[in-house]
């Protein structure tokens, strides 16, 4: 299971451009940090930090935390703020991207990674923070549930978090882009299929392989 | 004008049923000093505004585990399994707010803003029954601000007449917090003298702490130990 | 005129409690600072300095100005902050006591300092956040126009500054305060008569001479 | 990712009939370098958001002087008296904002807030016109937030990133603008190695900051001179 995670998290590091301002979800986003050269991207977290490095032995401080309240390192240039000032950085269009985890992610582009049907809803964090207010949203997630369901659907059964639609989902076998409202395929991870990925994606798409992007218009 | 007191008298300030804002992100600057010190006291049905409720039976678990907290009004509170126990037993009401809306809500409370509109949310589950206006054409949702009677906060230095400085990520929701209730005590690793801190680097000028608490408690790797 | 100024400065100066935070309007309550006792008044200035103190020779700085743009020193104990949130302070009700210059103040305790009838309107400044925020705000202003016409009259003839009326009225001659709706002369200064403050005082007042605030509960 | 540009590419970046803000509290904490560098270029018709507009024929009084400047929007003109005498002519715009709510408009466009509520300004002239709400019992004003193409802001300290710090009441509206422009840069008197500056006294983190500058204007005691 790791090991498909990690997949993900790789991919997703290609991604993200030499100089960005990138804030990461839990679970799989915060593997990334591994597989991007170190001190080209800068890791912000709302917490209150701006320049997450990785935690070396001798500078464990614990009161030096991520989002998901992990030690972490400090990068040079850091900086220390209030969460009412870290919230003005992610709503004002100040990070570059986010890379997150979901449930689902549906036809629509809309993404659900904050709550479950029939549970106690008492945990959203800044997920509606970052998905309203990254310039780019990356979601990175295993294809399909436990049990081999669909988690790219039709239309989120899971409470939205944002009627903002996300720009890329990546998971262990393919990379979808949102372009002009429509999701294409852009990529069929190593070792796996057009077929199925086709059988397990209940979101329609187009495909697109060998999609670059231009910076200037997109499609 | 000596605002350095003991923590037991900074409680004294607290009464049951009162609307309390407590920073800290999980227990990482949490004021665990004078949490505890409120833990011992017969105080209860406190509104509690704090990003969480700290961890089962740490920081404010331990209220919540002593049934002092009527209710509950932040972000996440996920991380302290025994807030969806007293959810579901009900002897904890919920107010679940995005963590950016949580956080400009007490900075607007502070400010004398009555409420502001943000994006975040809109369309959501936590934006159903809130006013939505259009603003330069997107929309967007009303929240009002949030004040409250007191506010716990942690932070690094004090001088001695209250200004404040913080370490770290425990920085966090402290600097806002001490801008939005009506008394204000700031637990603090070092009490300095007047002056030590340089004059562009205060976070939290001394207008906005009432009452500097020394701290006793701290978060080590090891969990919170005696300092 | 002058003494007139220094008059109802020191006057002012006494109103003001230790340990109290004051943000002086420019004119007349800019010359308050020379009557209290040192550092015994945390002086704030809405462009972002909290802690002024008197200016020493040999301490000139042209980037450290009050609100009047004039350089000033800091006390031991000073900070800076940014105009958002000096702004904040000020609505946010965390400075005790405004001190302001008027052109009128009417029977209801308006106030009018930042407009002339049929003159340009190209600057109010901080006046209309400092009379909704302050906790207390004095007025300090000479009793009458250059004319001998009065300034406290009826009703503002200038635009008021905001609804929320004064506490203090302070002049060369009288001091005014406003209890439940109602402005009391508590003060004859020196050399003055209640006759002739009757003559110049248009607004309507009671007589409350040998007042003194008691905390608890004011009248 | 090199920020750091010569004062003429800087203001490349800005073109006629862009809505500017530059910080400063008349000519202190004002980018004078950056606005005398405006002033060599053909580019007029700009709307700029600042407290004032200089003073005559200096920082941005020299903009005016020149007629490059459409519309000002700030809080207090009064101390440059060619800007009633302009207004007067018709040559120039203005939009008249209490200080607070002048700041907090472009604190709130920087933070993505589209507008807020603030007491300032109720049942006044500049109130006149504008949605009225009461709130927690009192009324209160609906102000929009503000953004720019372009903010021209002054710092003390840059470190090569563009984190910065500020001196003393020269930080007074930079910190906000520097949050709420497309395009934002930042004239500083000195620029240091990255690392430099201490993380918890960062003011404005490097995402706020797109090009840095070194200054060559300064004011004195004597007014604006070579640095």
């Amino acid at each position: 299971m790791n090991t498909l995670k990690e997949v993900i998290a790789r991919r997703a590091a290609a991604e993200l451009e030499a100089g960005s301002i990138v804030n990461l979800g839990i679970g799989i986003p915060t593997l990334i940090t591994q597989y991007v050269p170190p001190d080209s991207i800068f890791f912000h977290t709302e917490n209150g930090l701006l320049g997450v490095g990785a935690l070396e032995p001798n500078d464990y401080d614990p009161l030096r935390v991520n989002a998901g309240k992990l030690p972490v390192g400090e990068l040079k240039g850091a900086s220390y703020f209030d969460s009412a000032a870290s919230f003005g950085m992610i709503r004002g269009g100040h990070i570059s991207v986010a890379v997150l985890g979901a449930l689902q992610v549906d036809a629509q582009g809309l993404v659900a990674n904050w709550a479950v049907p029939n549970q106690n809803i008492i945990g959203v964090g800044g997920a509606m923070d970052l998905l309203v207010g990254a310039k780019k949203v990356i979601i990175t997630m295993l294809h399909t549930t436990k049990n081999n369901q669909p988690k790219l659907i039709a239309s989120c059964t899971c409470p939205v978090t944002s009627i903002r639609p996300a720009d890329l989902v990546i998971t262990e076998r393919a990379v979808f882009r949102r372009l002009e409202n429509t999701w294409y395929l852009t990529e069929i991870l190593e070792g796996n299929s057009l077929d199925t990925i086709r059988r397990d994606t209940a979101f329609a798409f187009d495909i697109l392989l060998n999609f670059r992007e231009r910076k200037e218009r997109p499609l | 004008m000596n605002k350095i007191i003991e923590p037991s008298s900074a409680v004294d300030k607290i009464f049951s049923g009162q609307t309390l804002m407590v920073g800290g992100f999980g227990l990482v600057g949490a004021p665990l000093t004078l949490i505890e010190e409120l833990a011992k006291r017969d105080v209860n049905q406190l509104t509690i505004l704090s990003n969480n409720l700290g961890e089962p039976g740490q920081g404010l678990g331990l209220l919540l585990r002593q049934r002092q907290v009527k209710k509950a009004v932040g972000s996440y509170f996920t991380s302290n399994w025994e807030v969806g126990e007293a959810y579901n037993q009900g002897f904890l009401e919920i107010e679940l707010m995005p963590q950016g809306t949580f956080a400009e809500s007490i900075r607007a409370g502070g400010a004398g803003i009555g409420g502001f509109y943000t994006k975040t949310g809109v369309g959501t589950e936590l934006g159903e029954r809130k006013e939505v206006r259009v603003i330069h054409g997107e929309k967007y949702l009303f929240e009002p601000s949030w004040r409250a009677d007191v506010a716990l906060i942690k932070a690094y230095q004090a001088d001695q007449m209250g200004n404040l400085t913080y370490h770290k990520t425990a920085r966090n929701f402290n600097p806002v917090m001490a801008t939005a209730a009506d008394y204000v005590i700031a637990e603090v690793d070092e009490i300095v003298a007047c002056g030590q801190l340089p004059p562009e680097n205060i976070v939290t000028p001394h207008l906005f702490v009432d009452a500097i608490v020394q701290s006793r408690r701290m978060l080590t790797r090891e969990g919170v130990v005696d300092r």
